[in-house]
């Protein structure tokens, strides 16, 4: 095949020639794993924010990612409209720890709608036997999926954090002292953000994982982060004995809210784990499991599924 | 596994003489057909466990022993929201849609149309099943957990009203929802709205919905058995519960039998 | 650590002894096996452990006993570095419908051990290949049939393997999309030069594109040689006339030729039994003589189907002839 | 393009194709199945556009390209589909909106339709049932017996090969002994043992005087086992008979044979002289004779070759198989 790469002279030479574009091997680098691992990771974080994919499918993702953002903006201002006016009891302005606490919901809408999305289509299509007859493991197509969903929750959740630590930078003159401030927040915030993005991720697919279509299975993952928490309440406010306030543990909104409380090192506000009485600690504890749990049974899930 | 070739010529024409079975037994082979592929499901079994819920809480309430006879808020707790608002919708949208739209999806319901028999025997025989097991599993539940949140006298006449209530209630969901699943294949989705936000949201908020809803007929009824002549201005009048939920019972069968008899292939099932 | 060895030299697949069963029935029961580079065909009933090969040759399947080795790996233990060199396109459609050909196809490539870089160009390369054109870039949900078997092949060769796994690739193809379909395995084998092994029921399609047959039945090898030997000329001459079949008939048995009696088309065709010598000039002669309209003269041909035939009474009569007589003639020229 | 072929004499529609479009026609008395003047659209897709035929009894088979149309005329014969125009009757008697049709017709569609849970004599059962037989059981025995199931008989469906599953739906279609049998790629899947044996179900059946119009890609089987075909392509009827005969009336096809010789050159040589050959060519060790008088030619060859002393080692009719005439057709 003469190359034909350099300037074609207008010189004695051949006046033209024909290249082979037929089919050509390819000798280059084959990677391994790791590169298909990577590879299936940025499809799945791409496919969670809807991106390629059609208008219909970034509605859910762009709303759960907008409304934590926007309400902490709206605190920012409120705090510059503050110090703006000197007006200081304008009541404790909402920080880290109450941010923490409220936008959680919104990762579970995420994982309720995204996570179905992210398995439901490759099982539907039977594309599984394509991916699981190339260079990675099953487990390996389980938790790109997992840590795909999970990167994209925790960079939601993470957001309006960050614009809060902007946002008080921002607002004072002593920029270092406010720089020290915030900087103590953001091992508990990272901390947080991580769990909660784990545990939502973890348990939506691994409900994902058992239900084909995609109706039924938002619906499930819904049934499984509330119904808990429904039962979890009516059984104590009942105070049917002692034994019964562990059944709290089954609730993971409360079991995250009495995590942050632990990092953060505030008491626990919302959900019913006051009552319970049980140590905060122990709600970290139960996450960590909840997320841990969901990931093994997802990986098992795809180790015997059917390609 | 050669074939065996001594097929008897019967020669084309009916095999063997004799009177064709009759219509009742074809209703009869349809549902028994309809209840074993119901049942068969892993998602049915999902809807008994979420039968056994209230019944379950109830007892917690009675064990806890706090909650005295007659305690309004915890019995409105468990036999509204969890009976009458999730309970019995949910098990009418399953088993509506499922009875046929299972069929129709996976392409069986091909040979049942197929055959020499009227297409209202169809539609009766799986109605006849979807609408039993319904009520099979809401009526009890709805009145043994009645019964222990409100043990004596009175108690048991709720029990009995929240059974009947919710058995009217199951039959007019499994109806309409059998005859949406054949107008279009968004049965599910349409179903789910219907329930949250028309019978859930709008119920609340507009008075005029309340005819619509099927929720409301189950609750009057409930109610009239079990406070005879107690007139309650947020309930529909029991007389009217009833006519409409016969009305609706009627036009949803009707709709339904003239959907199948011309329904094509490759239209409605998605 | 085993490379990619060398194709041409040591055998591409190499199967001792391999069992595999599952709850009450043996898949495959010690399969010993040697597949050489080329297009190997896989044929055999329904149940009679092709799948379960495939599955075990591409590391899905752990085999119960015995040993596999392909291109120099074992599949079991090293799947994700071998699958970098196999395509597999499986029998049933198994594509996603949202997604582009050229975004599903350069997946694809990377998942096999491409650079990001290398795909895209190779994915624009192959769609190309497999006749895809400006469509590439629209949803897979909108393809014909036809198109998502091409995809489903463009996304088996994107990364070059060495061997390609093709399990009933014209699978709900009509006339038209077959033909293409095997033009392009074809190709793909000798053309692309990529070792490929395909499993399928439609004997015809393997007799026009395979050089090697495997065919295994009850999870044992039956047999396993080129296709020449498959196909190899019967001891019978069949002649056809447009009509007067039965004068023919008459006229070749009075000059010593033995008739069998009619297996096909009753009306039109004579079988002659050949013992020794192919009597090609009788044959010319009586037809010209008698002035019969001469549309056919073909030396009989084993075909795959004989494989499955054992227990069809109706071709005992012909099997049996064949037996006989050695496949011997005159002028043995290229058994076209 | 010749000028417009008549369908070929002899085949039941030909009476009426020269009745001329517009004036309504009358449905061929005694016809099993017709289709006269159908159409089927969805919105301004033509499915089916404008196709009489008439089946008497034996084996027909169904060819078209993909989305030719194949389906939909299979489904309007089921009654599962309203034509859009026309009539599609069954022993006289429309099949649409009419349950009484179905004493007659046993549809094997293509796609999987068998309760997974019910065992194979269950679903035949099933049908019997349906049917209003006097003797479900034993009709279901006999169904089962006939399509070779008798010993998986009482496994469930689910547990049954593609090729299994494929004879128990026969089998559910067979029970009513049905004088008219519609089969939608009844060889889907079924591996050459299977397919074999299934050929020689149907040619049996087709001998008992039943109806057969069977749908399918595979233009060998066709060939082997369908004496007439009907040939569908863009809602069309393109060709409808024996497909020999078809192959006759394609007057702007030429035919070819291909021979070998002991001595091509000097045959060529010899054939390029007759009349009837107007194409001789030599390639690969081959001749490829064309020619526009298929009997012609064919009664000169021997004579020829005799007198020229050039043995005939090889000769076959290229272009004859159903392969081909698909082909042409579909490319008309």
């Amino acid at each position: 095949m003469t190359a034909g790469g350099d300037r074609v002279s207008a010189g004695p030479g051949p006046a033209g020639s024909i290249y082979d574009i037929g089919y050509r091997g390819y000798d280059g680098p084959r990677l391994g794993r790791r590169h298909a691992f990577s590879t299936l990771f940025v499809g799945g974080l791409r496919a969670t924010f809807g991106l390629g994919r059609s208008g219909r499918a970034k509605i859910v993702p762009a709303f759960c990612v907008a409304l934590p953002a926007i309400t902490a903006v709206v605190i920012v201002a409120l705090g510059a409209f503050a110090s703006r006016f000197g007006i200081s009891d304008l009541g404790v302005i909402p920080g880290h720890p109450d941010m923490a606490g409220s936008v959680g919901v919104f990762a579970t809408i995420l994982v309720a709608v995204q996570a179905p999305e992210l398995l439901g289509r490759d099982v539907r299509y039977r594309v599984l036997s394509l991916y699981f007859s190339r260079a990675l493991l099953r487990e390996d197509y389980a938790l790109a999926k997992l840590a795909a969903l999970g990167a994209a929750v925790m960079a939601m959740l993470l957001l309006p954090h960050v614009i809060l630590t902007i946002g008080a930078v921002l607002l004072t003159t002593d920029v270092l002292g406010a720089l020290g401030r915030e900087a103590g927040y953001w091992p508990a915030i990272l901390g947080s953000t991580a769990l909660t993005a784990a545990a939502t991720a973890g348990v939506a697919l691994a409900v994902a994982a058992f239900i084909a279509r995609r109706a039924y299975a938002t619906v499930a993952i819904f049934g499984v982060f509330v119904v808990p928490g429904i039962i979890a309440a009516v059984v104590i406010t009942l105070e049917l004995g002692a034994a019964s306030r562990y059944l709290v543990l089954l609730d993971l909104g409360t079991v995250l809210d009495a995590a942050n409380a632990w990092l953060f090192g505030v008491a626990p506000t919302a959900g019913i784990w006051p009552v319970t009485g049980l140590p905060v600690s122990l709600g970290l504890v139960a996450a960590i499991a909840i997320a841990l749990g969901s990931g093994v049974i997802l990986v098992q899930r795809y180790r015997t599924i059917a390609a | 596994m050669s074939i065996p070739a001594t097929h008897d010529p019967a020669g084309p024409g009916p095999a063997g003489s004799g009177p064709a079975a009759s219509r009742g037994s074809v209703i009869a082979t349809i549902a028994a057909l309809t209840a074993r592929s119901l049942l068969g499901r892993r998602r049915s079994l999902l809807l008994v466990l979420l039968a056994i819920l209230p019944v379950a809480i109830a007892f917690l309430v009675r064990l806890s022993g706090r909650a005295t006879a007659g305690d309004e808020e915890v019995t409105t707790a468990v036999m509204d929201r969890l009976v009458v608002t999730t309970l019995v919708p949910i098990v009418g949208l399953v088993f509506g849609t499922a009875a046929l739209g299972a069929e129709l999806e996976d392409g069986t319901a091909v040979f049942l149309l197929v055959k020499p028999i009227g297409r209202a025997q169809i539609v009766i025989a799986k109605l006849v099943v979807a609408v039993g097991l319904s009520v099979a599993l809401v009526a009890p539940a709805a009145f043994i957990a009645g019964a222990i949140l409100a043990p004596g006298g009175t108690g048991l006449a709720g029990a009995i009203g929240a059974a009947a209530g919710t058995a009217v209630g199951a039959t007019v969901y499994v109806t309409v929802f059998f005859a949406l699943r054949l107008v279009t294949g968004r049965a599910l989705a349409i179903g789910l709205v219907y329930i949250l936000v028309w019978e859930g949201v709008l119920a609340g908020l507009l008075e005029g919905t309340r005819v619509l809803s099927i929720r409301q007929y189950t609750l009057a009824i409930s109610a009239a058995i079990a406070q005879p002549g107690v007139v309650d201005p947020d309930r529909l009048d029991v007389r009217a519960a009833v006519v409409l939920a016969a009305i609706a019972v009627i036009v949803a069968t009707v709709i339904a039998v003239r959907r199948l008899s011309t329904f094509q292939i490759g239209q409605a099932d998605d | 650590m085993p490379g990619p060895i060398d194709a041409t030299t040591a055998p591409l697949i190499r199967v001792e002894a391999l069992t595999r069963r599952f709850p009450g029935v043996v898949a495959l029961d010690a399969l010993t096996l040697d597949i050489a580079p080329g297009i190997v065909g896989l044929v055999g009933a329904n149940g009679a452990g092709k799948s379960t090969l495939l599955k075990i040759l591409l590391g899905l399947l752990a085999p119960t006993s015995g040993r596999v080795e392909v291109m120099g790996y074992a599949p079991w233990t090293q799947g994700t570095q071998l699958r970098r060199y196999v395509g597999y396109m499986p029998e049933h459609p198994a594509l996603p419908p949202d997604v582009s050909a050229t975004e599903f196809v350069a997946q694809a490539g990377q998942l096999s051990g491409l650079p990001a870089k290398a795909a895209r160009e190779r994915t624009a390369d192959v769609l190309r290949h497999v006749g895809l054109a400006e469509e590439r870039y629209r949803p897979i949900g909108g393809y014909s049939t036809g198109m998502r078997q091409r995809v489903q092949l463009a996304q088996a060769i994107v990364h070059d393997p060495r061997l390609l796994l093709l399990d009933e690739p014209t699978n709900g193809l009509d006339p038209a999309g077959r033909d293409e379909m095997l033009g392009l395995i074809l190709r793909t084998g000798t053309e692309f030069g990529i070792a490929i092994v395909l499993a399928s029921h439609l004997l015809g399609e393997i007799e026009a594109v395979c050089d090697h047959l495997v065919a295994i039945d009850g999870g044992r090898l039956l047999r396993a040689a080129p296709m020449a030997e498959f196909t190899a000329e019967t001891g019978i001459l069949t002649v056809e006339v447009e009509d007067g079949r039965d004068t023919l008939a008459a006229g070749l048995a009075g000059r010593g030729l033995r008739i069998l009696d009619g297996f096909g088309p009753a009306d039109r065709t004579v079988r002659i039994a050949l013992d020794g010598g192919v009597p090609f000039d009788v044959v010319r002669d009586t037809v010209a003589d008698l002035g019969l309209p001469l549309v056919r003269v073909e030396r009989g041909r084993h075909s795959l189907e004989d494989l499955f035939r054992d227990d069809l009474p109706a071709a005992s009569a012909a099997v049996a002839a064949e037996a006989a007589v050695p496949a011997t003639g005159p002028t043995s020229g290229d058994p076209s | 393009m010749s000028p417009r072929t008549e369908v070929p004499p002899g085949w039941g529609a030909a009476a009426d194709a020269a009745a001329g479009r517009g004036r309504p026609r009358e449905l061929t008395p005694g016809a099993a199945v017709e289709l006269l003047g159908v159409s089927r659209w969805y919105g301004n897709v033509v499915a089916v556009n404008d196709i009489s035929f008439t089946l008497g009894g034996g084996v027909t088979g169904l060819l078209g390209p993909n989305g030719a149309g194949k389906s939909t005329i299979l489904h309007m014969l089921a009654g599962l589909l309203r034509p859009s125009d026309g009539v599609v009757a069954i022993h006289g008697t429309p099949s649409w909106r009419n349950p009484a049709v179905y004493r007659d017709i046993g549809l094997v569609p293509e796609r999987e339709s068998v309760h997974s849970f019910l065992t194979g004599f269950e679903f035949a059962r099933l049908n019997a049932r349906l049917q209003r037989l006097p003797d479900p059981d034993a009709a279901a025995r006999r169904a089962i017996a006939t399509v070779g199931l008798t010993d998986a008989a009482d496994r469930a469906v689910g547990t049954y090969s593609k090729g299994m599953r494929q004879r128990a739906k026969i089998a559910g279609a067979l029970v009513h002994d049905p004088s008219i049998l519609l089969l939608d790629e009844p060889f889907n899947g079924m591996d050459p043992r299977q397919r074999l044996q299934m050929m020689e179900l149907l040619g049996r059946m087709a001998d008992e005087g039943r109806v057969i119009l069977f749908s399918s890609h595979i233009l060998e089987e066709v060939e082997r086992l369908a004496q007439n075909v009907l040939v569908i392509v863009s809602g069309r009827l393109a060709a409808a008979g024996d497909f020999r005969e078809i192959r006759r009336l394609m007057t702007d096809r030429p035919h070819t044979f291909t021979i070998r010789s002991s001595d091509d050159r000097r045959l060529a040589a010899i054939l390029v002289g007759h009349p009837s050959v107007f194409g001789v060519q030599l390639d690969g060790g081959r001749l490829a004779v064309r020619t526009s008088d298929y009997v012609g030619f064919a009664r000169a060859l021997p004579g020829l070759a005799r007198d020229g002393r050039v043995s005939l080692l090889d000769l076959r009719p290229t272009d004859e198989d159903l392969e081909s005439v698909f082909g042409y057709l579909v490319q008309r």
